[in-house]
């Protein structure tokens, strides 16, 4: 990781001072160890901050429909993940890529912030890629255990970059990134409804989810806009949790890369991917699989349609 | 502040018997905005619009309800009477009463607050109405006409007939398509070229009709009414002004040796020609591949010979543009590839041939100049042996799924001619089934069989094989239940037709849609059979679906006239409910356009002023209202809400779902 | 619960297509084929004008049941409008019965201009089986209560 | 077992629709071994479609078929006549038990002169 770390910089300090990018999308070391955030760098000195680790969960590719539309160009790391983000951003024309150096960076696995924490956790002492293992508090904790739920069952892999730093191949998860939605579904309707009432019941509309969510990108989202029809700034009842929560996940459905932002953020630990995961896995079982952001011009499954596609009636499969 | 009128309709007793209609226009006057309710025994009658109009004149009614029959039956009428009274006519509701509601309850009080419900509902959305004007685009009185066979020819002539100019965009040489190529036509058997080639003539003659062949389409912008399109006039090396069609060149042509394509390649050409001596335009036309001066620069013998100097060996295409009020698509077919059918041996013998091949064979202009002769020896045939169905009804993948829908009644054609021709010859016809509706057509059908003593095998033939000089056809006669095979000197072969390869691209220009066989796809399939669902585009002949000439002929009028409908318009009047993007909104995401089924949307890079002097470029969607038909398809694709649908916007509808779901 | 029944009757929203829906119940009417009058029409141009937004908000504001009505796929006329409407109503009742709300609350049915006898057959089966469900609780909103 | 439910492990083992056929004859007229069937190729997916089963299973053609899916091959309607002979081929050594060829005893069996077909199709039915 350090090594991955010492190519980075020295790739954005040569891009910086020949003049190809004039600013540099990175993250930033925080003063614990884990909080690192995303960060706009723009000399060779602030890149001191410059940091790469486990720590790095942070999907960076909707900072550029902003940064893309500033003068000069701007190098960007994209972990796999964020790389169907971005390119899914392109297909919707909202990131100029001629204003964008990517760079695919290696990424074997985040760890979940809100796990640490749950742990007790409030200084990271050490932490060894090659040995798989965080120590914090004196206390050793494996990868598996702190991953963020995202990483332990992503497939995704490198797409096309202008370059790719990576050192060791990527590991192919072990879980079905399904598994959890298959559950639900074969739960009674009555199970189902208490789990999501349970869930959801726990949203305190910080709207954090929608802001992290790279297919949230609207100049104005529908529920800021008092023309809309359904513009609520905060619940004002259960109804609307449930609103806000499908309405988001419908706006997404057929965008939605499953980078799993959404669930990482929720301060409220709401597993908020199972709403975009269940239409990704219907889209798949009904119109066939399709990744959003594996390319960047391919109609999305809601865009298009088959003359024999299934009725909605035929479609329960719970 | 909205001053609302509800008028409540009794339909004489249609409504009146089930629905309390006092007690709705009562409770409906104390909705807040309602200034006047309104009862009356036939809203639709003269006194009842009179009612609505002096109504809207004394209280100045900003909009008005008339809780009556369906919006389907009289929504019309009490627009105009709107209208008549000044007010817009997108300020008027109409709550259905009567089919959703006195009609089919019997409890009056159930119906009765049914009906103030559906009232309730009406006002609820006529309070969001916004005054709406359709939009009006002006009608570029010029037609294009893309393919000039029959059918492009036909439509061409009737548009120009009606008084207005038409350009035909042929992609060869020659107009005339593969009708011109055909020797007897069915079911009356006149010779194909007595018949078409006046028409052709008349083409070129008409001052309204402009004929551009050797001609491809480059782009299509714009709309019903209003298209641009690009026109690449390929080289032909020849100055088609000067050109007079003497022919001298041809003669004088060392490189003779092209294949001759109007005769399906049977024999050869010059590098410089003239497709066929009918040929319109009658000019000659130079193959580059094959030319000895453009190829080495060395032979100029043709200019040389040339009176008019029309010779050009320094020809670029060009790029011309025109606007167009109407396209037609008028592109044909061609016989479908052999390739996957070496059963029948088409690429292994010589005297395995096409039905076109025929065509050309028995033609007196043809290579053999008339006299049926097999190509390898130049022998006359003495057993000739048709097989119906390749690559037709054909769900394999080799061939195509659809019937062709001619092969029947040509195949009888050939066979007829033959025997009536050549008597001595025995010919023998493959069929899995016969088909022949239509005029005249099951007659002709039996009188090959009848009166020519054609021999039909009902049954496919399994391979081809050569045996001292024979081609032995090899099939089931399923009737006696025996496999023949049948010693043959020439083997016919009826290869399914598929539309020009052309079609697709042209589609996607005009944004027309196409079948999973590349057939044009038409508006409706009974009731819109030559309109493409994109407005402005029609379609003629085959380019549709397989049809023979008779059809394509009525086909290319009914789409004329679809055509002249449109140009007689000097304005057209756009739907007025349609979409709309709220560019403060838009974020050009392109999803709206992607689920159009009108190509309505296109995008542009706006500036936007974001306060304090900073400007922002965005791409914005935006909709052509002349083109735009508002399913609103988009309304709801678009993710950020900028879509939505004037006379059915998202509030409208909400509001109607508000005051229903109201207890 | 049939006395209940009575009392508060189910309140079905129908979303019908201009073209083919629409005429089609205004078939159903001049036929004098009768359906429960708990079913209210909002017409709308096209099944792909329906919003999943309308749908929530229907039942936000107290709906028990919702049905959408268009052309039979292949009849739509707009061509391809009820394509997208089947997809995104096939996912959006799919989700709905993910997070657990009956999924007879809410139908698609394809019924065209000539099928007025199949318009009312499907609204008296709809409303039948809402009024089986009883009341909406699972979706309701508290504002409405009284 | 019954008729019917024969006809339908026939038509199942089979893999193959019949009522896609369009009577055209095609696989009969390409069929070499046809002047050796009683029942021909065509016939055989006529019948099975009608369930007429017992004449199937009676007939010669289940051994004069070469098993070389000319018929197949050909078929413009993607149905394959050689699977249903197949299939009722099968069906007939099913019922008759114990009597076939074990593939241990396949290789003492093997000499130049058996044609490799023969023992292609021999392998096919004894893999099932």
């Amino acid at each position: 990781m350090q090594k991955l770390e010492t190519l980075m910089l020295e790739k954005a300090k040569n891009l910086l001072s020949s003049g190809e990018v004039s600013r540099v999308l990175g993250w930033k070391k925080g003063e614990l160890g884990y909080d690192v955030e995303p960060s706009v760098f723009t000399s060779a000195q602030s890149l001191d901050n410059f940091v790469y680790n486990v720590f790095c969960g942070a999907n960076l590719s909707k900072y550029l429909v902003q940064e893309t539309k500033k003068e000069g160009k701007i190098l960007v790391f994209l972990k796999p993940c964020d790389s169907y983000s971005f390119n899914q951003l392109i297909k919707e024309h909202r990131i100029n890529k001629d204003k964008v150096y990517t760079v695919g960076v290696e990424c074997q696995g985040k760890i979940d912030n809100y796990k640490l924490k749950e742990n007790g956790i409030e200084v990271v002492e050490s932490f060894d890629e090659e040995v798989d293992f965080v120590t914090v508090n004196g206390k050793k904790f494996t990868k598996g255990e702190i991953v963020l739920g995202k990483c332990s069952v992503c497939e995704k892999k490198l797409l096309d970059y202008d370059e790719v730093i990576s050192i060791n191949e990527k590991r192919s998860p072990d879980k079905d990134r399904f598994e959890m939605v298959k559950k639900l579904e074969s739960m009674t309707a009555d199970e189902r409804y208490a789990f999501w009432k349970d869930q959801l019941s726990n949203c305190i509309r910080c709207n954090a989810c929608r802001n992290v969510c790279p297919a949230c990108t609207c100049t104005k989202c529908v529920f800021d806009n008092d023309n809309s029809g359904i513009a609520s700034k905060a619940n004002s009842d259960s109804f609307e949790e449930k609103m806000f929560h499908i309405i988001r996940a419908f706006h997404v459905a057929g965008r939605c890369t499953d980078c799993g932002e959404c669930s990482r953020v929720c301060p409220q630990h709401i597993p908020l991917h199972l709403l975009n995961r269940k239409f990704i896995g219907d889209i798949n079982r009904l119109y066939g699989t399709y990744q959003a952001g594996e390319d960047t011009t391919s109609k999305g499954p809601l865009t298009d349609y088959t003359k024999q596609d299934v009725d909605p009636s035929d479609v329960f499969g719970g | 502040m909205q001053k609302i009128g509800v008028f409540v309709c009794w339909c004489g007793s249609n409504i009146a018997a089930t629905v309390d209609v006092k007690k709705v226009a009562e409770v409906l006057k104390a909705e807040p905005g309602v200034v006047i309710s309104e009862n009356y025994q036939y809203m639709c009658s003269e006194n009842g619009q009179a009612l609505i109009r002096n109504a809207i004149k004394e209280h100045g009614l900003t909009g008005v309800v008339v809780c009556s029959c369906s919006p389907r039956m009289h929504e019309a009428t009490f627009r105009k009477t709107c209208e008549s009274a000044g007010l817009n006519p997108y300020m008027v509701e109409i709550a259905n009463i009567r089919e959703q509601c006195s009609w089919i309850h019997k409890d009056i009080e159930e119906a009765t607050e049914k009906a103030i419900i559906l009232g309730r509902s009406a006002i609820a959305k006529l309070k969001l109405n916004a005054p709406l004007t359709s939009g009006e685009s002006a009608v570029v009185k010029r037609a294009l006409v893309i393919g000039g066979g029959i059918a492009g020819i036909q439509s061409a002539l009737d548009i120009a007939e009606a008084g207005f100019e038409v350009d035909i965009v042929e992609q060869s040489p020659t107009i005339g398509g593969n009708m011109a190529k055909l020797d007897k036509t069915f079911p009356t058997l006149d010779c194909a070229a007595c018949i078409l080639t006046p028409k052709m003539v008349d083409c070129a003659q008409n001052e309204k009709i402009d004929i551009m062949t050797f001609s491809e389409i480059e782009s299509v912008k714009g709309f019903v009414g209003n298209f641009k399109v690009q026109i690449r006039r390929k080289a032909r090396f020849v100055d088609e002004k000067k050109c007079t069609g003497c022919g001298e060149c041809m003669q004088k042509c060392p490189s003779k040796k092209g294949l001759n394509d109007f005769n399906m390649g049977l024999n050869t050409r010059p590098a410089i020609y003239i497709p066929f001596a009918q040929a319109i335009p009658n000019v000659a036309i130079i193959d580059p591949e094959q030319c000895l001066k453009i190829k080495n620069g060395k032979c100029g013998l043709c200019a040389m010979k040339c009176n008019v100097n029309a010779i050009d060996y320094t020809q670029k295409d060009e790029i011309i543009e025109r606007e167009y009020g109407a396209i037609v698509v008028a592109t044909g077919y061609k016989p479908i590839s052999l390739e996957n059918f070496n059963e029948y041996g088409y690429s292994s013998y010589k005297d395995v041939v096409t039905s076109l091949e025929l065509e050309r064979l028995m033609n007196a202009a043809g290579p053999s100049d008339g006299h049926l002769v097999r190509p390898s020896d130049h022998k006359e045939p003495k057993v000739i042996t048709f097989i119906q169905c390749v690559g037709s009804r054909d769900t394999s993948g080799c061939g195509k799924p659809y019937c062709s829908k001619i092969c029947c009644m040509y195949t009888a054609k050939h066979a007829m001619l033959i025997r009536e021709k050549y008597p001595d010859t025995e010919v023998h016809v493959f069929y899995i089934d016969v088909r022949t509706p239509g005029k005249n057509y099951d007659e002709f059908f039996r009188r090959a069989v009848e009166q020519y003593g054609v021999d039909y095998i009902k049954g496919m033939v399994g391979k081809v094989y050569e045996e001292n000089g024979k081609l032995m056809v090899q099939g089931s006669d399923l009737i006696n239940n025996e496999q023949v095979v049948i010693p043959s000197d020439l083997v016919v072969l009826a290869a399914a037709i598929e539309p020009n390869p052309s079609v697709r691209n042209i589609a996607t220009m005009v944004t027309a849609s196409i079948d999973t066989n590349n057939f044009l796809t038409e508006a409706h399939a009974k009731l819109r059979p030559v309109e493409s669902p994109t407005a402005g585009i029609f379609l003629s002949g085959v380019c549709q679906g397989p049809k023979d000439i008779p059809e394509t002929v009525s086909q290319a009028s009914a789409c004329a006239a679809k055509v002249i409908g449109l140009l007689a318009k000097d304005k057209l009047k756009c739907n007025a409910c349609v979409s709309h993007s709220d560019e403060m909104l838009c974020t050009g995401c392109s999803v709206c356009a992607n689920v159009c089924p009108y190509g309505a949307i296109t995008y542009v890079d706006k500036e936007f002023r974001l306060g304090g002097g900073k400007t922002e470029v965005r791409r914005v969607a935006t909709v052509n209202d002349a083109v735009c038909q508002g399913c609103g398809a988009c309304t709801v694709a678009c993710p950020s809400g900028a879509m939505d649908l004037k006379g059915f916007s998202n509030k409208q509808i909400m509001a109607e779902v508000d005051a229903i779901c109201k207890r | 619960m049939q006395e209940i029944n009575k009392e508060k009757k189910p309140l079905i929203v129908a979303f019908c297509c201009n073209w083919c829906s629409y005429a089609g119940a205004d078939l159903a009417g001049s036929s004098r084929l009768s359906y429960p009058a708990d079913v209210k029409i909002i017409r709308v141009p096209c099944s792909c004008r329906v919003n999943p937004m309308f749908i929530l908000k229907a039942f936000q504001r107290g709906a028990d049941g919702v049905i959408i009505c268009g052309c039979h796929p292949g009849d739509c006329h707009y061509t391809t409008g009820n394509y997208y409407a089947r997809r995104r109503m096939s996912l959006l009742f799919s989700m709905l019965d993910y997070l657990g709300i009956e999924r007879e609350r809410t139908r698609v049915e394809w019924v065209s201009a000539a099928e007025g006898a199949k318009f009312s057959k499907v609204m008296n089966e709809f409303a039948s089986k809402i009024n089986e469900l009883g009341e909406n609780k699972r979706l309701e909103d508290l504002r409405c209560k009284n | 077992m019954e008729k019917n439910e024969i006809v339908r492990l026939v038509k199942e083992r089979s893999g193959t629709d019949a009522r896609k056929c369009m009577k055209c004859g095609k696989c009969s007229g390409r069929c070499p071994a046809y002047h050796d069937m009683d029942i021909k190729p065509h016939q055989f997916v006529s019948y099975i479609e009608k369930g007429e089963i017992d004449k199937l299973m009676q007939s010669k053609s289940l051994y004069t078929c070469l098993s070389c899916f000319a018929c197949v091959e050909r078929c413009p309607r993607g149905v394959a006549p050689a699977n249903v002979i197949e299939a009722v081929r099968q069906e007939v050594i099913r019922q008759q038990g114990g009597n076939k060829i074990m593939a241990e005893t396949v290789p003492s069996m093997i000499d130049e002169t058996i044609p490799q077909q023969l023992l292609v199709s021999m392998f096919r039915k004894l893999n099932k």
